[in-house]
């Protein structure tokens, strides 16, 4: 932990608070759509910038906090203002950055109260970007409920039908998780400082906290209550398909593209370094219920009839992937894990996209209404295949990088869940064929917009399609990057 | 009374003679924006003078103590008067209220408050609760061609006074049996295991019954909504912040002074905190008026503080006074959102009338949705820090089972203060056309906002405070 | 030589791309001009690899793919004797299909997504054959089934066609999870996924490892080149374009299946178990295949099924321990099933798009140059002495004769018979089509003369495909053996078994033809007999896997949503929602507005109070 | 002292328990206010008696400062009895449940 690297400018403050200025902007100037608008778009992309230069700038490389910033805050309780990055979290910033660039573009053309839609945006852009750079306990909470607010009145206010419902499965589904971590959070700072005498919140300090067994397994499910609901793991993940179906396009490709991340690197960060013994104990429980979860969530996704509802559950399906690697607790397992996380973020994003661009065009999301899109928007129905492929993991495209990583993984610790989980490559193919042959095979059903790609889609989905093609071509700078600190998470040790 | 003792009392003089001078004046010169600005001053001076001026005195007559943390209560009552009396400014236009009998009332109801939490003594207790409550009657039934307004001053009124019956009831077992009525003696003479001791706690049975019904726990909160929901909605305010908080600041004291022979009291405290965060949680879950809504959820946060006064000391303490700030404004500025929505014949409180207001009046609506996520517990509102000291000092006093009940019923209570928030925002515009707010409900609104934005964000001056504050 | 070896894969990679990207933006025929001139330098580029391959062969590394731990892929090419010759062939016959398929695609509006997508495929095609890690050959394995899908469904305006797609990759998929199972386990025990590594170090492995591995590699395979029990999709495949058919479900990815064997031949050959059951799946599948082909009356079907038999036969070669007869085998077929499918296209358009050869007779006048190269074609497939195809099964069949124990000699068996229903199903074909009259209504179309280039190019390869392996028997000196460094498959058998078995094998071909002659010559509406339906729908396979397996599988996911996610789990949240406020009701209503209600509230909180109280005493 | 405190004590706790009675039976508000007050005379009683027992004045004063707030209270009372019987024609508070739930 390097102490004097705080003195130097505090880019991760910025790139933490940057969106809520924008934030801030966009409510100020909230009578004009436009202003608003680019305001959001020009956030950011300076966001984005902003981390990408990081990226460059910084010897990514190394393990160890790559960025690490450490002032007060609030004393009585000895919380800190603590920020740290490292590969993982970096990884995962570049991802929010850039598919946040995506979700302002997607909702260019938002009529309904657009201020207020880009403000809570951009906000969710902050508590995102918080989870992923927070090391104190409390600061991490908050950011984790941060995230709650924004994403509740994206799916309430801007969703579909049952949008409601979905709004309040999802508060309430995710703060009955994280209310049990709070209570975990405080328990194990109280036993630290009564066994030490210093009442601290710090990831660092906490992890010294000498716990009984019995003690470290309940804190352990605490937390992981919080994180396995939001991955969501199977039997928790009912809420996901209600609130995907309803978000409207942005919501949907937070939620898939970068929500769900952060459920997975708490498990990484926060769950599995404070109570590695429980951990390990429970990767057994944790391989079942992904393994289950992986066929389950795709069985339900061969079925459905809602073009979203599919890609929600196959979201469902390939975070139990995740957590599988992440269950077979070794080196390739977990370099698998971080980069399908990363994968899903980008393909489960562009394939949310494009529904919402095929919505527009038809006015539905059911496959018995869609039918032969090629035939009139051959160039969207490209994209959509190539998505499609990359979400079922055709080698050369996204998500097989990930896969193939967490299966060699787990195959060496445990060939037997290596070897049930190839399955799932084989449902996984089922319902996206389905999906395609739904929408854009068979005869035509006359969509009412008979426009191909503008000029904005273009502009969106195209670095979608190429960065899909990178991570799966060329994947090796991102696992350069997570190298070092997976290896430090696994030995136990601090980033 | 000496000299000294009276400038002991100073605050609460300005507010007593302030109030009679203002009701005197009132009778002549009718102009009722100019009376209530008069009472909102004198609040505002009341509240600078127990800040800054230092009493020369530490207790006044045996009954009152000028202590920092009596201070600091005259300090948050006077504000919290000096906040009604801004709100009501188009609210009394609206229902032609007598500005000068309002303003009046209000200022000895803070009067009394400071008073009561002031109190070192059971006679300094039962006037300053008798003061402001005798207040309150007249001020929920203040609205005199509303038929509601009536049958809630009806209610608190039997109530009240079948509360008071109990108190002094109490108040005397108590003094039957330790031959005292200041706080350290009266609870010394508890310690003792003489034969009186049964008498003392049958006096405390009373006391809680009454108290239970100042603060409406369960099974004494039955009132609770129709009165807020009959009473003009400012009052309705003062009633769910100051006039609770008051009473519950008056107790901590008197708690911590029980020490060890607190075991009994303490363990239906206990009962009287599950009953009541439960009880409180689950009735506001079916309501469909936000008056009711909020007063249900008021008694599951007295439950919440129940649980602090209970652990008592100074992690108790401190909670309990940080959440008792943070609780009182965003209650009040609920109820502030309300008065600034109130038409000419009627409060608008059912959801059905609030359908899509939230983009007609976008201000007044984030923020009643802002006071309402903090009342849930949700972070960056101060609403987060103040669960999070009240867990912290269940956990770290052994209560988990409270914690763990606490956290179940935060987590049920979010449904409630969400569905306000879905009608605001989320469902079709209704056909009211409200008025826009006036400047004074916008200051107000926005800091109260402003206040648990900053409190959520950086909660640690105001825990310092109350830290130090504490008796 | 290196660039030139990077250059094979990389053109029509580069070809398919431009295609895929800027295809429909450029003028149509530079879209099949860019098409065809990348598969043509990739062929170009393989003949000037050519010298290289002899030995150890070619090698080069691109880019490290996939590095994590001590798991590394590279994208890393190998170019030994076995994967110059199938590169070769490859390249070869794909060019020609591709100049086939600029006449046949002429009038399409899809040109660009067509040739994007043939190009990919012959990109992957490429890479499965150069791959010098199982990793990498997995992405040329997945990319072709890729691509065989978007071609079969790529008339997708009927929703058939776009099924048949899925159908096909579904299934290829199955096998595919096997092969992925068998590269996990393979890097699970040797540490690496390099093709060479591996087969040098087979050895290490106890055997029962080796024989499941060896199953995991056949049921791929199975999978990619429709074998018994993964075969169904074949058929359905001929949904798509005829130079799709000709080139991915003949020539080239249904033989890729024989390629990994042939590949991870010496791990797989040190399992006689796993070999026993390679062989078995050839000869069933070879077996099946052809009593399915007797009975269909699409020409394509008819082929495709022909097709499925044929690649059974190179299984068998491969379980009979004989790479270069498989290979030998694998080239012949390439070369005349490429050709019948081009002229089936041709004779198809010919007859005015009529697929159903009931419909056709009588094609000869139509189009003599047609008629004699497919008439070639069927020779080579019904195995005409001196033929390509004579020559190649013949090899096989002999292997299995030499073997000499029984369980090889019942095989011998099953396979000559297969070989007399070959070629009667060879020669029924021929008479449907060629003999009487036209029983079809449409008119005739005219035929691109892009169309019929290719073709006797191909059926010289074809006739003449014998001499690659000419055997001492004939005076040849079995090249492909000795290229591919296998002296040991050469037949050690007496010289008149030698005889005997060339006499057996001309013989079932006569007599196939004979009871064709007999049976077809004239055509006649048969009655459609029970057994003959039971061919025709390929044993009934589909709807026995629509019982066995379908309809469980829906069944499943019908449990799983509406039992598991909405009933179960939501079920749960939702009663328990429910349950709340319904507690909710009933404590709002307690207060019933009533005075006297509420003042009892105090009267039982005192006593709860005061009870307390006692409560604590008595304790 | 003349009368032991025990006496007092029960008297004046059969008193309360009359007053809260009255209270809790009656349905008109007149004779409602009426228990409250002999609720809070029986409070004063035992403040009185307590003051004897332990010889203390503090206790009397005590009830001279019940007794105001009680006439205080019967006052505001009295007035609301008149409001309300003006609202609604009635003094009984079963009319008065408008409001619930």
């Amino acid at each position: 932990m390097t102490a004097e690297t705080s003195i130097t400018f505090p880019w991760l403050s910025l790139l933490l608070w940057l969106p809520l200025l924008g934030t801030l902007l966009c409510l100020l100037w909230r009578k004009s759509a436009a202003a608003c608008r680019y305001l959001a778009l020009g956030t950011t992309l300076l966001v984005l910038l902003v981390s990408v230069g990081l990226a460059v700038s910084l010897e990514t490389g190394a393990g160890g906090w790559l960025l690490f910033e450490d002032y007060r805050w609030i004393d009585a309780y000895g919380i800190r203002y603590t920020l740290g990055m490292d590969g993982i979290s970096l990884l995962l910033i570049l991802l929010t950055a850039f598919l946040q660039v995506i979700a302002v573009l997607i909702s260019w053309d938002m009529r309904k109260h657009p201020a207020l839609f880009f403000a809570l945006v951009l906000v969710l852009e902050t508590g995102i970007i918080g989870v992923f750079l927070a090391l104190d306990l409390v600061l991490f909470y908050l950011f984790w409920e941060l995230m709650l607010i924004p994403m509740f009145f994206l799916i309430g206010v801007w969703g579909h039908e049952r949008r409601v419902y979905a709004a309040v499965k999802f508060f309430l589904f995710t703060l009955s998780g994280s209310l049990l971590l709070l209570l975990a959070i405080i328990s194990l700072y109280l036993l630290h400082g009564e066994q030490t005498g210093v009442y601290t919140f710090a990831l660092a300090a906490l992890k010294q906290t000498e716990l009984n067994f019995t003690q470290e397994m309940i804190f352990y499910l605490c937390f992981m209550a919080a994180f396995v609901v939001k991955v969501p793991l199977f039997p928790f993940h009912t809420w996901l398909p209600d609130a995907h179906t309803e978000a409207p396009a942005a919501g949907s490709v937070d939620l898939a593209g970068l929500l769900l991340k952060t459920g997975v690197y708490g498990m990484i960060r926060f769950a599995f370094p404070l109570f590695p013994l429980a951990a390990e104990k429970s990767l057994p429980v944790l391989a079942a219920l992904a393994l289950i979860g992986l066929f389950y969530a795709a069985w339900i996704a061969y079925l459905q009839f809602d073009i979203k509802r599919i890609v929600a559950y196959s979201s469902v399906s390939h975070l139990g992937f995740v957590i599988l690697g992440l269950a077979a607790w070794n080196q390739t397992a977990w370099e698998g894990s971080v980069l399908l996380m990363i994968s899903h973020g980008v393909t489960t994003g562009a394939l949310f996209v494009m529904i919402a661009m095929i919505r527009q065009r038809t006015a539905t999301r059911e496959v018995d209404k869609l039918g032969g899109l090629w035939q009139s928007q051959p160039n969207l129905s490209a994209f959509f295949l190539l998505f499609c492929f990359a979400s079922l993991g055709l080698p050369g495209l996204a998500n097989f990088a990930g896969e193939i990583l967490i299966l060699i993984g787990v195959f060496s610790s445990q060939p037997l869940w290596g070897a049930i989980a190839v399955g799932g490559i084989l449902f996984a193919a089922a319902y996206m064929l389905r999906l395609l042959q739904e929408v854009i095979w068979g005869p035509c059903c006359e969509p009412f917009d008979k426009s191909d790609l503008c000029r904005r889609e273009w502009l969106i989905l195209i670095p979608l399609a190429l960065l899909v093609i990178w991570l799966g071509c060329y994947p090796q700078p991102a696992l350069d990057v997570m190298r070092a600190p997976i290896q430090l998470l696994l030995q136990g040790g601090m980033p | 009374m000496n000299l000294l003792e009276l400038q002991s009392l100073l605050p609460q003089l300005i507010l007593a003679l302030g109030a009679t001078a203002v009701l005197m004046g009132g009778a002549w010169l009718e102009n009722r924006r100019f009376w209530l600005l008069c009472g909102m001053l004198l609040a505002l001076v009341a509240a600078l003078c127990a800040a800054l001026y230092e009493p020369p005195l530490l207790e006044v007559a045996g009954m009152y103590s000028t202590s920092l943390y009596a201070r600091f209560c005259t300090v948050v009552w006077s504000l919290t008067i000096a906040a009604t009396l801004l709100i009501s400014c188009r609210y009394a236009d609206l229902h032609c209220f007598g500005g000068g009998e309002y303003a009046a009332l209000l200022l000895f109801a803070a009067a009394g408050m400071s008073l009561l939490s002031a109190a070192s003594s059971f006679v300094g207790l039962f006037i300053g609760l008798e003061a402001f409550t005798l207040v309150l009657y007249i001020l929920i039934a203040f609205n005199r061609t509303d038929n509601r307004g009536a049958e809630a001053g009806l209610k608190y009124l039997v109530f009240g006074a079948v509360a008071t019956g109990f108190l002094a009831f109490g108040i005397a077992l108590i003094y039957t049996a330790t031959g005292s009525f200041h706080f350290a003696e009266a609870l010394a003479g508890l310690q003792l295991d003489g034969g009186l001791r049964p008498l003392g706690l049958a006096g405390w049975a009373m006391l809680l019954v009454a108290i239970g019904f100042k603060i409406s726990l369960v099974p004494f909160h039955l009132w609770t909504p129709d009165v807020y929901q009959g009473a003009p909605a400012p009052i309705s305010g003062v009633m769910a912040t100051a006039a609770k908080g008051a009473v519950l600041t008056a107790f901590l004291p008197l708690l911590a002074g029980l020490g060890d022979a607190a075991g009994e009291i303490k363990s239906v405290l206990w009962l009287l905190a599950i009953l009541t965060m439960l009880g409180g949680t689950f009735a506001a879950l079916p309501q469909t008026n936000l008056k009711r809504m909020l007063a249900y959820s008021s008694v599951a946060h007295m439950g919440y503080m129940l649980v602090a006064l209970l652990i008592g000391g100074e992690v108790g303490g401190q909670a309990l006074l940080f959440y008792l700030v943070v609780y009182s404004l965003a209650t009040f500025g609920a109820f502030g959102v309300i008065t600034s929505w109130a038409l000419a014949d009627e409060e608008i409180q059912e959801y059905a009338e609030i359908r899509g207001l939230g983009y007609l009046h976008p201000r007044r609506s984030s923020a009643l949705a802002a006071f309402l996520f903090s009342l849930a517990g949700i972070p960056p509102l101060a609403g987060f820090f103040g669960k999070f000291g009240i867990f912290h000092a269940a956990l770290r006093s052994g209560y988990t089972e409270l914690a763990v009940i606490g956290v179940l019923t935060s987590l049920i209570s979010l449904y409630y203060y969400l569905r306000p928030i879905i009608v605001l925002f989320m469902q079709d515009r209704s056909a009211y056309q409200l008025r826009s707010g006036c400047r004074e409900e916008f200051i107000l609104l926005g800091s109260c906002f402003a206040a648990i934005l900053l409190f959520g964000v950086y909660p640690g001056p105001l825990l310092e405070l109350v830290a130090l504050v504490l008796p | 030589m290196t660039l030139l070896l990077a250059l094979i894969p990389i053109l029509p990679l580069f070809g398919g791309l431009v295609n895929a990207c800027f295809g429909s933006r450029l003028p149509r025929p530079l879209s099949a001009l860019i098409a065809c001139g990348a598969v043509l330098g990739s062929f170009l580029a393989t003949l000037g690899c050519w010298p290289g391959a002899a030995g150890e062969g070619l090698k080069t590394t691109l880019f490290t793919w996939l590095q994590s731990g001590s798991f590394s892929a590279e994208v890393g090419l190998l170019f030994d004797p076995l994967a110059a010759i199938m590169a070769l062939m490859v390249t070869g016959v794909a060019s020609l299909i591709h100049l086939y398929a600029a006449g046949y695609m002429e009038d399409d509006s899809d040109q660009a997504r067509f040739f994007a997508l043939l190009n990919l495929f012959v990109f992957a095609m490429l890479t499965i054959v150069l791959a010098d890690n199982l990793l990498l050959m997995f992405l040329g394995w997945e990319g072709v089934g890729f691509c065989s899908y978007g071609l079969i469904g790529f008339w997708y305006r009927k929703t058939e066609n776009a099924v048949a797609g899925r159908k096909a990759f579904i299934v290829t998929r199955i096998g595919d999870l096997f092969f992925t199972v068998g590269l996990l386990w393979l890097f699970a025990r040797f540490g690496t996924i390099g093709i060479e590594a591996i087969n040098s170090r087979a050895a290490e492995l106890d055997p029962t490892t080796l024989t499941l591995i060896s199953l995991l590699l056949l049921g791929g395979a199975c999978g990619k080149s429709a074998q018994l029990p993964l075969m169904s999709w074949l058929p359905d495949a001929m949904a798509g374009p005829t130079p799709v058919s000709a080139l991915i479900h003949a020539a080239t990815m249904v033989t890729a299946g024989v390629y990994l064997l042939c590949r991870m031949f010496p791990l797989v050959s040190l399992s006689p178990l796993a070999m026993g059951v390679i062989a078995c799946v050839g000869v069933l599948t070879a077996f099946y295949a052809a009593t399915c082909a007797l009975a269909q009356r699409e020409i394509k079907r008819v082929l495709a099924y022909s097709t499925m038999s044929q690649v059974g036969y190179m299984f068998l070669a491969v379980g009979l321990d004989s790479v270069s007869a498989a290979m030998f085998h694998l080239l012949t077929h390439a070369f005349f099933k490429a050709l019948l499918f081009m002229g089936a296209g041709c004779l198809i358009q010919l007859a005015g798009h009529e697929n159903d050869i009931f419909q056709m007779g009588g094609m000869r006048r139509r189009s003599q140059t047609v008629f004699w190269l497919f008439l070639a074609g069927l020779l080579c497939l019904a195995g005409a002495p001196l033929t390509g195809g004579f020559f190649s099964k013949d090899l096989i069949l002999a292997t299995a004769f030499a073997k000499g124990d029984p369980f090889h000699l019942g095989i011998y068996g099953l396979g000559v018979l297969t070989a007399g229903i070959t070629s009667l199903y060879s020669f029924r074909l021929a008479y449907l089509l060629f003999a009487g009259d036209f029983r079809g209504e449409e008119l005739p179309h005219e035929l691109p003369k892009l169309m019929i280039w290719p073709l006797p190019l191909l059926a010289l390869l074809g006739l003449s495909g014998g001499l690659l392996n000419l055997p001492h028997l004939f005076g040849g000196r079995s090249w492909l053996s000795g290229w591919l460094e296998r002296e040991n498959d050469l037949l050690q058998i007496p010289l008149q078994s030698e005889y005997l078995l060339l006499g057996v094998a001309a013989a079932v071909f006569l007599l196939g033809w004979l009871v064709a002659h007999f049976r077809y010559r004239r055509f006649a509406e048969r009655e459609t007999e029970v057994c003959k339906q039971f061919f025709l729908t390929g044993w009934q396979c589909d709807a026995f896997f629509d019982r066995l397996l379908i309809r469980p599988f829906r069944k499943l996911c019908y449990f799983c949503w509406q039992g598991g996610d909405l009933g179960l789990i939501d079920g749960l949240v939702e009663g328990f929602a429910r349950a709340c406020l319904q507690w909710g009701h009933a404590i709002r209503f307690l207060a019933d507005g009533r005075i006297s209600r509420y003042l009892q509230g105090f009267a039982w909180g005192l006593l709860l109070i005061v009870g307390w109280f006692l409560l604590q005493a008595v304790r | 002292m003349i009368v032991p405190l025990e006496h007092v004590l029960i008297l004046s706790t059969i008193l309360f328990l009359l007053g809260l009675v009255c209270v809790l039976v009656r349905r008109n508000l007149i004779m409602i206010l009426i228990g409250i007050e002999i609720m809070l005379n029986a409070v004063g009683l035992l403040l009185v008696g307590a003051s004897a027992f332990w010889q203390q004045i503090d206790g009397q004063v005590m009830v001279i400062f019940l007794m105001a707030m009680t006439s205080a209270e019967v006052s505001i009372s009295l007035a609301m009895v008149v409001y309300l019987n003006r609202r609604k024609g009635t003094v009984d508070v079963r009319a008065f449940d408008e409001m619930r739930g």
